[in-house]
């Protein structure tokens, strides 16, 4: 089909993954983030197989597949468990607040506009339209992990993160060797478990997975 | 969310018609429409006013307004202030403290309106008849077009005493 | 051809009017359906603002001549509104009498007065309702101007007449990102202005939760017909905003009457559609307490910011 | 023809200041007074219309009278005219406000003579420098403004807080001085200090230099019209002032500030990089959002106006903020357009703003306090007084048909012109400058709601606002021709804006817009990119109100009206305790941006000795430091203070250590002549 769909289609399925990571933003219940973030995945997983398919590239649906049952299915559930694990632990105040973060969520991404317009402007990609909701989301989920005070709530915001890079990857280049891309995911689920045990080691040390308290530590 | 909807359409629609004598209330709801062409047929606001009741009308009331009963298939609804309303709905004998807010309530209501006490205590004051702290009835105070016996009456009956006040409301407004 | 652009205006504004305390009530019927209820048939507000017609007045005896003539204000720059947005017809005999900021300004003129009425008779709960009123109102305004800006970008205009007429050559406009974002943040700042869940409960009773309905409790008869009127009126003219703006499919762009009437076809098949939205959305969120709306206001406005910047860098 | 205008214009003034010398007391005497600045200020305006429509400047050179720098030289240009004429709409009303309001300072509270010598000289100073054509007479006129003003200000000397929110003023204004003179002289460069001269040998400056000198006028020209964080003055010096000079200080005095700067970057640099633009640009947005969020937070009626002005000079700042924009991307239709929203603003600044200043004047007149929590229920007793200040609060709100909205339309249609910018760096704030600007003026009608439903609705909240009494007729006759101004500035913007376009044409190289935003009766943004008319809406408002009841009344609807009793939940007696208070109406607002204003609250309870349960008394009073205050003049007047300390050591009182400072600095200066 024409080029003119495809970059429509692209840049409608940025904006989408963008909208929810700043779910991050707005809602305060872990049970959010990770509904979220599934379906953020899944989405991924979409613009994943429709680049595939414009750009005629067979691996990209294998990386698709792994993606869907890396993000879809197995942290999303291990998320649940965790949620399980510490019921009632609520992003209740963040160092700024859901008003302001989002103002300053938008303000990133008129930023991410602005330092890719340049590469906008010379590429020709029929993609390029959503390079810069790609940046954008890269910094949301920076963004979420520094204001943020719950251990769970910066996990989500790295893996939201994490999507934003997978976007910026696929994007802007249809999709980098597959075995770079396994060893990504690799490096995610690992990055995920490691986090993972802190978490429980953070909570039996403070009662508590809030980041602030790591303070004490200096003491 | 799609549970929630879910559930709202297998439920249907739970509102109940008022028992065997439906029929006959439909027909007094086409009659009062019928004799009170021009105003409140079908449009009546209520501001419930509860003078000293022991909240066992009040209970009654709230039920009138759920799905079962479903006042407003009549379209009598419940408003906050009786500068909207067409009808006071009492309850409970006068007591002191409630005797001017009463008052200034019906004053504040624009005319046309009627007045419907409901309970036996808005009559005869029930148990509370003798208290140092009642006034009396309530149409001690203010005119009452119906009253609604019953300790508490049920929805229904409450539903056609208002039924009753609309046909008993001049055809013809001053 | 001139004349009939003008009869077409007041055939407008009366369909506007008469089309406004229907809409009204079919969210009203679908609300109650939804909760399992027979409900008040939708065409219920008529009745309504039959019987307020017919009422006495109750006046405070605080108010002043400012209390009186409010009511006309509100009702009469709401209907001025409904002379500049295209509900069947684009564009408008009357189309360069004002633009889209002239129409949020218009409503905002309402929303003063209104404002003011609710402190006139000197109520706590008059005053309150004033200023949840104007502060939802001051932080919904820049969703609303960023929005008319990503609109204006892609028709190059703010008029609302050539918004539509562009929109109706250029058919891909419809489904970009841009577009998209604006019609949710529009969407939004339509529950803010026009008082619906979860920014104001449209069916409480309790004052304290109240904003809209706070500011006119002193009101009766005549001049609570008139608000209630205007208020309605508003409702409509959001959701023709939303849905000729963002939409426009079936609008017609002639005086050729069966174009006019699958024109008014199309449009009350648009409303009815928008209203079940609503009614789905007031089933299915609770209230928000007061001061997270800002929280829900400040996410509509990054997305029209969003709306804005996505367009400018597609252009 | 304008030679004998001007010369009246001078004479006028001269007569005014005159009489006051002699004593301006009674009514003869304040009514002459005012005369000489009512025929002065109609005689400017006269002249500045003149020379608008006829488009000849006005040239009168007087070197003798001044044997230095070039002497005195004048010149009128349609700019400077301009700005004569809304001298010429404040100054009238407030001339005639000023004849009655001045009656309350016959009691020897203030002096008479000095106010009116001041006043008609504060108004000739201002207009000459719309009229000055050299740097010499410009400073000189700049400074005699500054210093009749500051007199002005410091007229009920005897109040607490007057003379120091007098030397706030004279601080600030005179920092403004000094970067204004050192700009000059960069500006000249070596040379001659005419005006024709600077716009000539302004191209070969360097661009550091034009930069510098820029930023220097920028900024003293800011302090003048009272930018942030530049601003400090006017909350403290407004409400100081009498009101009418408040309404002078505010709605004309500030936007010299507006000229200077247009001259400066405009007229004799020629416009510049995008940069300044967006400096500008953001300079307004700043202005306008401060000024109106502190102005929600104050309850004294003359500091809330007082913000306000900060607010609009805002909002004028990003209409030149746009047109410099456009200017350095030689989008010049646009950038007339940015210009032309900027001098709307202005004049209806002007207007509404005068007129609001004199409505808090007639307030205080007869209510004695400027704290809106102490009035209440004014609309029935100052009836006139109340609609004037309405007309005020809905045209600064931006309410069509009324003149802010048209001024503001046109600054939002020259900020969504910004699409068309190359620079993607600036053309992305464009949206942020749009939505800020409808967030100001959102917020500006919600505390224009506040500043009029809690001064004048409801029941009175002090037995002196429940005594309150109209204002005598000349005060009334003041606000009704700035009501009037209102009205038909809003009414008329299809004629405004083709003799703005006429103001403009030519300066740095702007294009004349006559052409482009033709006479119909609507305003069109350039090349039909929008049209409104706000003369057919207003027509069509003004039908409906009329047609809407006489269809209820042929629909026979009930009629009946009966007053009782306010419902109030039915709660019995009334009081004005009860009502929302000024301080609640903005609570919500006050949270929602906690963040900016940081409140410190204090509460105390006072318990019943028997029971915890029972209250005795409740304290609450919370305060907000302005930011600028806190983050910027706090630190820096310590530092000052912490300096003068230091230096207070050398100063001991001993007249011996005295003569040996003489002696050591003759010394040293020996030493230094002789060997360096």
């Amino acid at each position: 089909m024409n080029d003119a769909l495809f970059s429509q289609l692209t840049t409608l399925g940025s904006s989408v993954i963008l909208l929810y990571g700043f779910t991050l933003l707005w809602r305060k219940s872990l049970h959010a983030y990770t509904v979220a973030f599934q379906w953020q995945s899944v989405m991924l997983t979409g613009l994943f197989l429709i680049i595939g398919y414009f750009g005629h590239d067979v691996e990209l649906y294998l990386v698709a597949g792994f993606l869907f049952i890396l993000k879809v299915l197995i942290l999303p559930r291990y998320l649940g468990k965790l949620e399980q694990r510490f019921p009632g632990e609520r992003e209740s105040r963040p160092y700024v607040n859901v008003a302001t973060s989002l103002v300053v969520a938008g303000l990133l991404v008129l930023l991410a506009y602005a330092i890719t317009r340049p590469l906008v402007l010379v590429s020709d990609l029929p993609t390029r339209g959503g390079l810069p909701l790609a940046v954008g989301l890269i910094f949301v989920g920076l963004f979420v992990i520094i204001t943020r005070k719950k251990a769970l709530t910066q996990i989500v915001g790295f893996l939201v993160m994490e999507n934003g890079i997978a976007l910026l990857a696929v994007l802007g280049t249809y999709g980098i060797p597959l075995i770079i891309e396994l060893g990504v995911f690799l490096d995610v689920l690992m990055g995920f478990l490691v986090m993972q045990v802190f978490v429980y080691h953070i909570h039996d040390t403070f009662e508590s997975i809030d980041v602030d308290q790591l303070n004490e530590l200096r003491h | 969310m799609p549970a929630l909807f879910k559930k709202i359409l297998q439920t249907g629609i739970v509102t109940e018609p008022l028992g065997p004598d439906e029929a006959e209330i439909i027909q007094l709801v086409a009659q009062v429409d019928r004799k009170v062409q021009q105003l409140l047929g079908r449009a009546l606001a209520i501001r419930e006013v509860d003078a000293g009741s022991c909240n066992g009308c009040e209970l009654e009331i709230t039920g009138l307004t759920g799905p079962v009963y479903d006042s407003e298939r009549f379209g009598i609804h419940f408003v906050a202030s009786p500068r909207h309303a067409d009808m006071l709905l009492v309850t409970g004998p006068v007591t002191r403290n409630m005797e001017v807010p009463l008052r200034k309530t019906y004053e504040a209501t624009p005319d046309p309106k009627l007045v419907v006490a409901v309970g036996d205590c808005a009559k005869t004051c029930g148990v509370f008849k003798g208290s140092y702290a009642v006034i009396g009835s309530i149409d001690k105070v203010i005119p009452v077009d119906v009253f609604v016996p019953g300790c508490p009456p049920e929805p229904a009956d409450i539903l056609r005493g208002i039924l009753a006040a609309l046909d008993r409301m001049p055809t013809k407004r001053t | 051809m001139v004349i009939t652009g003008y009869v077409l205006e007041i055939a407008q504004v009366i369909l506007a009017l008469l089309l406004a305390p229907g809409l009204a009530g079919f969210v009203r019927w679908l609300k109650a359906r939804l909760q399992n209820r027979r409900g008040a048939p939708p065409w219920q507000p008529y009745f309504e603002l039959r019987k307020l017609f017919g009422k006495e007045v109750v006046m405070s005896n605080n108010a002043s001549w400012l209390f009186r003539i409010a009511p006309y204000i509100i009702f009469a720059s709401t209907i001025t509104v409904t002379l500049l947005v295209p509900m069947i017809v684009a564009p408008l005999a009357l189309d360069g009498m004002g633009d889209l900021l002239m129409v949020v300004y218009l409503l905002l003129l309402g929303t003063f007065f209104l404002a003011l009425a609710g402190l006139d008779p000197g109520t706590a709960f008059g005053g309150m309702g004033a200023s949840r009123e104007m502060t939802v109102a001051a932080i919904a305004e820049p969703t609303i101007a960023l929005a008319i800006f990503g609109l204006a970008l892609s028709a190059g205009s703010t008029n609302l007449g050539r918004i539509v007429t562009q929109e109706l050559a250029n058919t891909a406009v419809t489904l970009s990102p841009g577009h998209i974002l604006a019609f949710v943040a529009l969407f939004i700042v339509t529950l803010a202005e026009t008082g619906r869940l979860p920014v104001d409960n449209p069916a409480t009773h309790l004052e304290l939760t109240m904003i809209h309905e706070a500011m006119i409790l002193e009101y009766s008869g005549r001049y609570l017909a008139l608000i209630e009127w205007a208020s309605w009126l508003k409702l409509t003219i959001f959701f023709t905003l939303l849905s000729n703006l963002f939409v426009p499919w079936g609008i017609a762009t002639t005086f050729d009457p069966a174009a006019l009437a699958v024109a008014v076809i199309a449009l009350i098949v648009k409303l009815a559609v928008l209203g079940g939205i609503i009614a789905v959305v007031e089933t299915r969120v609770a209230k928000l307490r007061l001061f997270r709306v800002p929280e829900l206001l400040g996410a509509s406005f990054v997305l029209a910011l969003l709306a804005v910047t996505s367009s400018f860098v597609l252009k | 023809m304008t030679i004998v205008l001007f010369l009246v214009m001078i004479a006028a003034y001269g007569f005014g200041a005159f009489v006051a010398l002699l004593g301006g007391r009674g009514p003869i005497g304040r009514w002459l007074v005012a005369a000489g600045a009512v025929i002065g200020a109609g005689a400017g305006c006269a002249f500045g219309a003149v020379v608008i429509i006829s488009g000849q400047p006005f040239t009168l050179s007087i070197p003798e009278l001044l044997p230095i720098a070039g002497g005195l030289a004048l010149r009128l240009d349609p700019l400077g005219a301009f700005f004569l004429v809304v001298i010429g709409v404040g100054a009238i009303p407030a001339a005639i406000y000023g004849a009655g309001y001045t009656k309350a300072y016959e009691n020897g509270r203030a002096s008479l003579r000095l106010l009116g010598v001041m006043f008609n000289l504060f108004l000739l100073a201002m207009s000459l420098v719309t009229l000055a054509d050299n740097v010499l007479t410009f400073l000189l006129m700049w400074e005699g403004m500054s210093l009749t003003s500051y007199f002005l200000v410091i007229t009920e000397s005897s109040e607490d807080g007057t003379l120091r929110a007098g030397n706030w003023y004279a601080a600030m204004t005179h920092a403004g001085l000094a970067l204004l003179l050192a700009a000059f002289v960069l500006l000249m460069n070596g040379g001659a200090g005419a005006f024709a001269d600077l716009r000539s040998s302004a191209g070969t400056l360097s661009p550091e230099a034009r930069n510098l000198i820029f930023v220097l006028a920028l900024l003293g020209f800011g302090s003048k019209a009272g930018i942030v964080p530049l601003h400090v003055w006017l909350p403290r010096a407004h409400p100081a002032a009498p009101s009418h000079v408040s309404a002078l200080m505010s709605g004309v005095m500030i936007k010299l500030g507006v000229y200077g700067l247009l001259r400066v970057a405009l007229d004799l640099l020629g416009g510049g990089p995008s940069w300044w633009g967006a400096l500008v640009l953001g300079l307004g947005v700043a202005s306008a959002l401060l000024g109106v969020l502190y102005a929600l937070m104050e309850h004294d009626l003359k500091r809330l106006l007082a913000y306000h002005s900060v607010e609009n000079i805002g909002i004028i700042f990003i209409g030149l903020g746009a047109g410099l924009i456009f200017h350095s991307s030689h989008l010049m239709t646009l950038a007339a357009l940015g210009f032309i929203g900027g001098l709307y603003h202005t004049i209806n600044h002007a207007s509404f703003k005068g007129l609001l200043f004199l409505g808090a004047g007639s307030v205080l007149h007869a209510t004695g306090t400027r704290n809106m929590e102490e009035m209440g229920g004014l609309i029935k007793r100052m009836p006139w007084t109340a609609l004037f200040f309405l007309v005020g609060s809905a045209a600064i709100s931006a309410l069509p048909p009324l003149n802010g909205f048209a001024s503001e339309w046109l600054v939002f249609q020259s900020l969504l012109g910004g699409l068309n910018l190359p620079a993607p760096e600036i053309a992305l704030t464009i949206p942020l400058a749009v939505g800020m600007l409808a967030l100001t003026s959102g917020l500006a009608a919600a505390c224009f709601v506040k500043a009029f439903g809690i001064s004048f609705l409801a029941i009175p909240r002090s037995h002196e606002a429940e005594n309150a009494h109209e204002s005598p007729l000349s005060m009334r006759v003041g606000m009704m021709i700035l009501a009037l101004a209102c009205v038909a500035l809003g009414l008329a913007p299809f004629a405004v804006v083709p003799v703005l376009g006429g103001v403009l044409a030519g300066l740095g190289g702007l294009p004349d817009t006559r052409p482009v935003f033709t006479l119909d009766l609507s305003v069109h943004a350039p090349a039909g990119f929008a049209q409104i008319s706000p003369t057919w809406i207003a027509l069509g408002l003004l039908i409906l109100l009329v047609l809407v009841p006489l269809v209820m009344r042929f629909m026979r609807v009930n009629r009946k009206l009966r007053v009782g009793d306010t419902w109030g939940c039915g709660r019995i007696g009334q009081t004005p305790r009860m009502e929302y208070t000024a301080t609640s109406f903005a609570e919500p607002l006050r949270r929602v941006f906690a963040e900016l204003y940081r409140p410190t609250k204090e509460l105390s309870i006072d318990f019943h000795p028997e029971s915890k349960y029972f209250v005795k008394s409740i304290k609450y009073s919370s305060r907000i430091t302005p930011l600028f205050d806190r983050v910027l003049y706090d630190p820096l007047l310590r530092l000052v203070q912490r300096i003068s300390r230091q230096v207070r050591r050398i100063q001991a009182g001993s007249l011996h250590l005295y003569l040996m400072y003489v002696a050591v600095i003759l010394i040293l200066l020996l030493i230094a002549a002789r060997w360096f």
